[in-house]
């Protein structure tokens, strides 16, 4: 049964993928898409975890399952992506390129809702590529200039992403011994490996430095794309990390100084960056970079110590939870706001829009603080020198936080957000409404759904509403210089590659003029020879010099040392 | 045996000699009465065979004239091969010819054309003087048999009867005349030191400077007619402007005589020493050098050919010459493998190369890409006997080429490998000067006419430039051949 | 089932033997001829499943023809030739039906399809090959087949591709005769023997057996092209698409590489190779190929320009998997030359398609493209993908493997240049499939009268191909997957060794 | 030195006066007759050494060789006459 059900999990919207090819089944297809999510949430909720199913014959033996941590992150990540869909399905009625929207969509859906399935290295690479590759597509979807641009960048980073993802998982393979992530995550694996792993998977999660195609993919994406990228996708990062990394088993003093450090630039840095923004989106982008801030601060004191693993782990997944559900419910908030015509039809959104933005910022008794307060706790357990600037950069990270949410509320209607003719309004309310509901009620279900790992969340302290009230007094001060990278990609591939070019046309320019020069030589020498032996005749003094070569080699040949004189040939004839 | 009961290895001799006059005598049957000699000689060529393999060495003294004066006849493995080689490629040629000269019969009381009339006699006359030699165990049948074939291969080589023909086969004769001469003195002194004639006695015979004088002249005859470089001069015009068969004669067999001359010379006298093997090596390796430039500059395609024969048979005195622990007692193998690959290719080579004159009208190298007509088969033939000729396996070829590296390498003597690296590398580029031609098209004007048909003349030309290449996968029994009758005196 | 022990030479003979056929049919019989053609290489490919299966159950095959006392032209059929006999019945198959599509009223069909059959049988006589010397014998005769097929077009350019390429080829060629030589002198012997038979020569002459080395893969490297004997086949793509599609994937550049795992494997033996110290050079060599071929790859405009330099660059896998001298990277090689040659052969043929159907020769042509021909740039977009080393496509799993084997073998920085490579190889298939996909065509473009209409038999050979490069690598641990049968070899040739 | 070295001797140089010709000559009968003399010169050498004190008789197989050296150069050159004369006939026509 279990098999069964995994097959539906991955093979439904794989399956819906295929059928777009299909003209006829397109309409089938979309109408189904809300619901090719669902056998996965439907797993996670109601499937006994932790199970196991072997593939021999897939790939290099795929080994399937769930267990609690990855049931956590499917089912989030799950209900985003219904929501998302049942934007999706509304957003692109009218689109010319809808088609390739869905395939590309639902690709990215099997790949970012199975390698929460998958407990093998090779695939979970698989989905995690699949995943990866084909939301190229949606940030490309508008193929206006700026989706241009903030597509070169994401395949970019994409692409260095996999291919240290590709280095660390194959290096932790070779030292583990076993394709199993259980038994990878479960070996002190090489300073190396684990920086590679975590490279790869910080930039799937949007950490600086590794952000920077972040904010514009999500800026660029339509709406139901921003919402998974930001919603479902960036957690994927923090999935593979929990997955592989082997947070609890090993200290990596030096990595996690490192990664703190990244997580607290993080934190405030995106803020200064995404405060220039003018596209509410990318100040959305921004916002969720901040947020993998805080998460990577949760890792950072787990690599340096890893007793805190424990206490960590659950407060990481509540948050991804909770950053999932409000971060996408920011995204369709906006675009529900974008179709909206009338002034008051926008107030009310905004009003609407104004809860998850609350919730992100750190509102007390909602998600965002629970989680900042749990994580305060948790950290206890972690380095202590660090504490009190963790401590500080999480409550800091409230104000940051409340700025971006504050600028995106100004921007929306500074740059109203670009919306396709004639969406029906209805259909985008209901997603966004929900998510935002679930994003509120998080405190609520948690303990529920997580069961004991929601411990540490009920058991903590509502939070301050400080913050939300400085970051409100300051949230027009910020005007810094924020660095987009517009400069293309291509440009310095080309750059790198023009000498080489040059310097072999140079070089194979050379040869062939001295071959050339050669040959002329070569080709005067054949007739200079014939007329010199046609004027000498040489070929038939050849005889003659041949005959005499003979005879010489001939005679020194038989002439014994003892006669010395080589009499004439005819004398040693006589009778 | 009855006095008068015809041996085989004599009726070789004689049958195509009286062929040969029957042809003269009545020109209008020659092709048949050439035909059915040529079949006859190989009936007979396979007797030989027969014995030559029941025995190892047969021998005949003829006219009660015994060793060590006397005419006398011998076959073993080497003289068995080269007599098969000969009826193979007369029937080949044979078969070319009656195309290549077919044409209006001329109405009675007319003269046949010269061609028809005198390919047929001297062609059989060639035979005649061929098998002598193989045959032959004593020196003074040789000097005869080596005139037979002078004055029976300048004919053919004037018999297309044009101007530069006549002149090159003018010169061809005074080569061909001096080098004969050459040998005849030659073969008085050695008859003046050791008092007999026949090779068994030369086997026995002290070596002298009188001696040493003989052999050298004999050498340098016979270089001068098997046209080792720089005795080279008179070949290239010859074949070239010859009919196409009578090229196909004389660049696969009649080069041969003076080859297999020295070959048995070789094979029976204390002669000639290491020296003697690397000077004829060295002078190998400029006829493969220059035979082989001047094949890459010749403008026609038949003069080209004739190029590649002066480059070839240098090769030939390299795989003699590569000397070393072994001498000659190894190498000849590689030698005779050589001889026969490149009679069998070089055979089929002319004959293509007739065909292709033929058909496109001319044999301009540069202007071989501009026909609208393309001879499909002959090119075809060309290009076999090409991968025979420089040597890519499988062909009969690469095997001797290979005898000849493996030779050289186990003599250490790796200079004479990398002379062959040259001319293989030399043959590549020569040879694809006309395979170019054939294959380009975009310098065509006319719509392109492939498939004319095949003609009968096709046959020979391609028979022979495949055997060349296949016959490589028959090296064994080739070999074993070879061996029969342990020429060179060992085992293999 | 019966047993015929000359199995291994029928399965030669039967495309040797078409050759003269197809070459003698005159231009006019097109069905009879493609009848001919699809029908042998069905044969063929039955036979090979027929030989494998009777070889997986214990059946030896070995026929010799002595040519040279002591010399043998030998055929066997241990299981690294059945893979590479298996891979070029299959890809054979494919693609004359891309041929006869292709060459749909084109001149000198029947020249065409002799010497591609007689190319095919080269590659089978290689594969099979028992011995240096029948190896050497397919080696030329698979240079001279081919030869025709790159100049097919006739032009000046082609000719003078031709004349490269056979320059290249024949040195090559001359070089491996040399080395065959030594070895014969050397070792007393040619034959292939897991383990290698050079021991005694490298214990007694060190000097000598590594100079043989250098020898025997630079020669074997022309075909393989390898850096700096790689120049001719960026210029041999003028050939016809097919043509190029089966040089790059199975016939002329593995021929090379398979020479190079042979007597890497079986004339030195791995062990003895990296106790004469020759594997770190060919370990070099085989990197600076692929990083410059992918740099080289990466400035070229045109389509199959791009594609040959990609070739370049990936065959080189198989050597450097080879030479790392573990024997997961050596599955990763062995595996590499099966992905490869069902990869790069469907990109030529999408390739093709795009020259033919729409004129679309270079890069800079291809926007909108995959509109107008989805199937074809779909199988496309799969081998590419495949190629970039993306999961779970076939690349995927050589390069997996080859990752693993360097780091077996000691030799962590192999990873780095994988990625490197990978990196490159995203940076020129990416933008193509951009293009293809994400840009809308020009208005030139989608003005400009459809060339030709692209038939069936163009159409579904790349579809079909790409389909095996997603089945191989989704299948990777099937029993009979390539990967599955490079297990079984290389546990041969390791133990072997021991 | 007997009467037959001397003989030899000056064979040999007749043979080589006549190589001297035929290599050194460029018309066509010069040639020919240079030839001519090489063959008289090579069998004056083998004439003259067969020969014997009396009262043995002179050693016939060198008068063996010879005789049939005569016949094959009166042979020869005929059919080099004929060439020759051919030859100046063709030119002729052609220059006219």
């Amino acid at each position: 049964m279990p098999g069964l059900a995994l097959l539906a999990a991955i093979g439904t919207p794989l399956g819906l993928a295929l059928l777009l090819a299909l003209p006829a089944a397109r309409g089938l297809v979309w109408r189904a898409l809300p619901f090719a999510p669902l056998p996965a949430l439907a797993l996670a909720l109601f499937g006994t975890v932790p199970f196991t199913v072997s593939n021999d014959w897939l790939i290099l033996g795929s080994v399937l399952g769930l267990d609690a941590t990855a049931r956590l992150f499917l089912i989030p990540a799950a209900l985003v992506w219904t929501a998302a869909a049942a934007a999706a399905r509304v957003w692109m009625a009218g689109d010319r390129r809808a088609t390739g929207f869905g395939l590309c969509f639902l690709f990215a859906m099997t790949g970012n809702l199975g390698l929460f399935l998958a407990d093998d290295a090779p695939t979970f690479y698989v989905f995690f590529a699949l995943m990866s590759f084909s939301s190229y597509g949606l940030v490309l979807h508008a193929r206006s200039e700026e989706a241009l641009g903030a597509a070169r960048l994401y395949i970019t980073f994409v692409l260095a992403g996999e291919l240290a993802l590709f280095a660390g998982l194959g290096l932790a393979v070779g030292e583990t011994g076993s394709l199993m992530l259980a038994d990878i995550a479960d070996t002190a694996l090489s300073v190396p490996t684990v920086a590679l792993l975590l490279a790869g998977f910080g930039v799937k999660l949007g950490v600086m430095p590794l952000h920077f195609w972040l904010p514009p993919a999500h800026g660029a994406a339509p709406v139901p794309a921003s919402a998974v990228l930001s919603g479902a996708m960036i957690k994927a990062g923090l999935f593979g990390i929990v997955a592989t990394v082997p947070l609890g088993e090993a200290a990596y003093a030096d990595l996690g100084v490192v990664v703190t450090a990244v997580g607290m630039v993080t934190i405030f840095a995106a803020l200064l960056m995404g405060a220039r923004e003018t596209a509410p989106k990318t100040v959305l982008g921004f916002s969720s970079v901040s947020q993998m801030g805080i998460v990577a601060l949760g890792i950072g004191a787990a690599l340096m110590a890893p007793g805190a693993w424990g206490a960590v782990l659950p407060v990481l997944v509540f948050l991804a939870a909770h950053h999932a559900l409000a971060k996408a419910g920011l995204f369709l908030g906006t675009g529900v706001f974008a179709v909206q015509h009338r002034p008051a039809a926008r107030i009310a959104v905004t009003v609407a829009l104004v809860l998850p933005a609350l919730i992100l910022a750190g509102m007390p008794l909602l998600s965002g603080a629970l989680g900042k307060e749990a994580l305060k706790t948790a950290l206890g357990a972690g380095p202590a020198v660090w504490l009190p600037w963790m401590t500080l950069a999480l409550m800091l990270s409230g104000v940051a936080t409340t700025l971006l949410m504050a600028r995106f509320l100004v921007q929306l209607w500074r740059k109203r957000p670009a919306a396709p003719a004639g969406v029906e309004s209805d259909a985008l309310v209901i997603p966004f409404v929900l998510l935002a509901l679930a994003a509120a009620a998080l405190p609520a279900i948690w303990p529920t759904v997580a069961g004991s790992a929601a411990q540490p969340i009920a058991e903590a302290a509502p939070g301050t509403p400080w913050p939300l009230v400085a970051g409100a007094l300051i949230a027009t001060a910020a005007a810094v210089a924020s660095h987009t990278s517009r400069v293309g990609w291509s440009a310095v591939l080309s750059t790198l590659t023009a000498p080489a070019e040059r310097a072999a046309a140079r070089v194979g320019d050379a040869l062939a003029r001295r071959r050339r020069a050669l040959a002329r030589k070569a080709r005067a020498l054949p007739p200079a020879l014939d007329g010199w032996i046609a004027a000498h005749r040489l070929g038939q003094t050849g005889i003659a010099a041949l005959l005499v070569t003979v005879l010489v080699i001939g005679g020194a040949q038989h002439v014994a040392p003892t006669d010395p004189i080589a009499p004439p040939a005819a004398e040693q004839n006589g009778p | 045996m009855p006095e008068f009961a015809p041996d085989p290895m004599t009726l070789a001799i004689l049958l195509p000699l009286f062929g040969a006059i029957a042809a003269f005598l009545a020109p209008r049957a020659a092709p048949l009465i050439g035909l059915g000699a040529v079949g006859a000689m190989a009936a007979a060529i396979a007797a030989v065979g027969h014995a030559v393999a029941q025995a190892g060495t047969v021998t005949v003294p003829l006219g009660g004239w015994g060793a060590p004066l006397g005419i006398e006849l011998r076959a073993d493995g080497l003289a068995l091969a080269m007599l098969g080689l000969t009826a193979l490629i007369a029937l080949a040629v044979g078969l070319g010819a009656l195309s290549a000269f077919a044409g209006e019969a001329p109405a009675d009381g007319q003269p046949m054309p010269r061609q028809r009339a005198f390919f047929w006699p001297l062609c059989l006359l060639l035979l005649t003087g061929m098998n002598g030699v193989y045959l032959s165990a004593d020196l003074f049948n040789l000097y005869v048999m080596l005139e037979v074939i002078s004055l029976a291969a300048v004919g053919l080589a004037v018999l297309g009867g044009t101007v530069a023909a006549l002149r090159a086969g003018l010169a061809y004769m005074y080569a061909s005349l001096l080098g004969a001469l050459m040998v005849l003195l030659g073969v008085g002194f050695v008859y003046l030191q050791t008092g007999r004639l026949d090779f068994a006695g030369l086997a026995g015979a002290q070596g002298s400077p009188a001696l040493s004088a003989a052999f050298a002249l004999m050498l340098v005859g016979l270089a001068l007619k098997a046209a080792l470089f720089p005795l080279h001069f008179w070949l290239p015009e010859a074949h070239a402007n010859a009919t196409a068969p009578a090229s196909a004669l004389l660049s696969a067999l009649v080069v041969k005589a003076g080859l297999y001359i020295l070959l048995r010379l070789a094979e029976a006298g204390p002669f000639p020493g290491e020296a003697i093997l690397t000077l004829l090596g060295v002078l190998g390796t400029g006829a493969v050098l220059w035979g082989g430039v001047q094949a890459l500059r010749a403008e026609r395609l038949k003069l080209l050919v004739a190029w590649s024969t002066v480059a070839q048979i240098g090769l030939i005195f390299v795989a003699l010459a590569r000397a070393g622990t072994e001498g000659l007692s190894d190498s000849w193998r590689a030698a005779a493998l050589l001889i026969l690959a490149h009679a069998v290719a070089k055979a089929g080579m002319f004959l293509a190369a007739g065909r292709i004159k033929d058909v496109i009208g001319h044999d301009r190298i540069s202007e071989l890409d501009r026909s609208a007509v393309r001879p499909a088969l002959a090119q075809l033939a060309f290009a076999l006997a090409a991968i025979s000729l420089i040597g890519l396996p499988p062909s009969l070829g690469f095997i001797g080429k290979w005898s000849l590296m493996e030779g050289a390498m186990g003599a250490g003597n790796w200079h004479w490998i990398a002379v062959t690296m040259a001319g293989t590398l030399l043959s590549v580029a020569y040879f694809s000067r006309a395979l170019t031609g054939f294959l380009r098209f975009d310098r065509v004007r006319a719509p392109l006419d492939e498939h004319r048909g095949w003609a009968l003349a096709d046959a020979p030309p391609v028979v022979l430039a495949g055997l060349a290449v296949g016959l490589g996968l028959a090296a064994g029994p080739i070999l074993a051949v070879l061996d029969l009758g342990r020429p060179f005196g060992v085992t293999p | 089932m019966i047993d015929m022990p000359l199995l291994p030479l029928i399965i030669l003979l039967t495309s040797l033997g078409a050759a003269p056929v197809l070459l003698a049919l005159p231009e006019r019989s097109a069905r009879l001829r493609t009848g001919l053609n699809l029908a042998v290489a069905a044969v063929k490919v039955a036979l090979v499943i027929w030989l494998a299966w009777k070889a997986a159950h214990g059946v030896v095959y070995d026929l010799r023809l002595s040519v040279l006392p002591g010399l043998d032209l030998h055929l066997q059929a241990d299981p690294l030739a059945l893979m590479f006999v298996a891979l070029s019945a299959v890809l054979w198959l494919v693609t004359t039906i891309y041929s006869v599509g292709y060459l749909e009223r084109g001149p000198h069909r029947a020249r065409f399809f002799g010497f591609f059959s007689l190319c095919v049988a080269a590659t089978v006589g290689i594969a099979m090959a028992g011995n240096l010397f029948t190896f050497l014998v397919f080696y030329e005769l698979l240079t001279l087949a081919t030869y025709p097929l790159v100049i097919h077009r006739g032009t000046a350019a082609a000719l003078r591709a031709g004349r490269i390429y056979l320059i290249y080829t024949l040195a090559g060629g001359l070089a491996l005769l040399l080395g065959t030589l030594a070895l014969w002198g050397l070792a007393g012997t040619t034959d292939f023997v897991p383990g290698g038979v050079m021991a005694e020569v490298a214990a007694e002459r060190p000097g000598a057996a590594q100079a043989l080395f250098v020898l025997l893969i630079a020669a074997l490297g022309v075909k393989a092209a390898l850096v700096p004997v790689h120049g001719w086949l960026p210029i041999a793509m003028v050939a016809p698409a097919p043509v190029s599609a089966l040089l790059h994937a199975v016939a002329v550049v593995k021929a090379g590489a398979f020479g190079i795992v042979r007597v890497v494997y079986e004339v030195f033996g791995i062990d003895l190779a990296q106790g004469l110290g020759v594997t770190g050079p060919l370990i070099a060599v085989a990197a600076v190929t692929i990083i410059y071929g992918s740099l080289r790859a990466m400035a070229q405009d045109d389509i199959k320009a791009r594609l040959a330099y990609s070739t370049v660059s990936q065959v080189s896998y198989i050597t450097l998997g080879v030479a790392l001298a573990s024997p997961v990277a050596a599955i990763g090689a062995l595996a590499h030359l099966i992905h490869q040659g069902v990869m790069k052969i469907t990109m030529f043929m999408a390739a093709g398609n795009l020259a033919e159907g729409l004129g679309v020769k270079k890069v800079s042509q291809m926007d909108g493209v995959g509109r107008a021909m989805p199937g074809t740039m779909a199988a496309f977009t799969l081998a590419a993908l495949a190629m970039i080393g993306l999961p779970p496509f076939a690349g995927f799993i050589s390069k997996w493997y080859l990752a693993q084997g360097g780091i077996a073998a000691g030799q962590d920085w192999v990873i780095a240049l994988l990625l490197g490579s990978s990196l490159l190889n995203a940076a020129y298939f990416l933008p193509l499939l951009h293009r293809a996909w994400f840009r809308d065509a020009t208005p030139e473009a989608a003005n400009a009268p459809a060339r030709r209409k692209i038939s069936l038999w163009l159409a579904a050979p790349p579809m079909i191909t790409a389909g095996f490069v997603l089945v191989i690598g989704v299948l990777a641990n099937a029993p009979f997957s390539p990967l599955e049968w490079t297990r079984f070899i290389v546990t041969r040739e390791f133990n072997g060794g021991l | 030195m007997t009467e037959a070295t001397i003989y030899g001797l000056a064979g040999l140089a007749v043979f080589g006066l006549g190589l001297m010709g035929v290599l050194g000559a460029a018309d066509r009968l010069r040639r020919l007759v240079a030839l001519n003399l090489c063959a008289g010169g090579a069998a004056m050498v083998l004439v003259a050494s067969s020969w014997r004190p009396p009262p043995a008789a002179p050693d016939p197989v060198p008068h063996a060789l010879v005789i049939t050296g005569i016949v094959v150069m009166v042979s020869a050159t005929a059919v080099a006459l004929a060439l020759i004369r051919r030859l100046y006939s063709l030119e002729t026509d052609t220059d006219a």
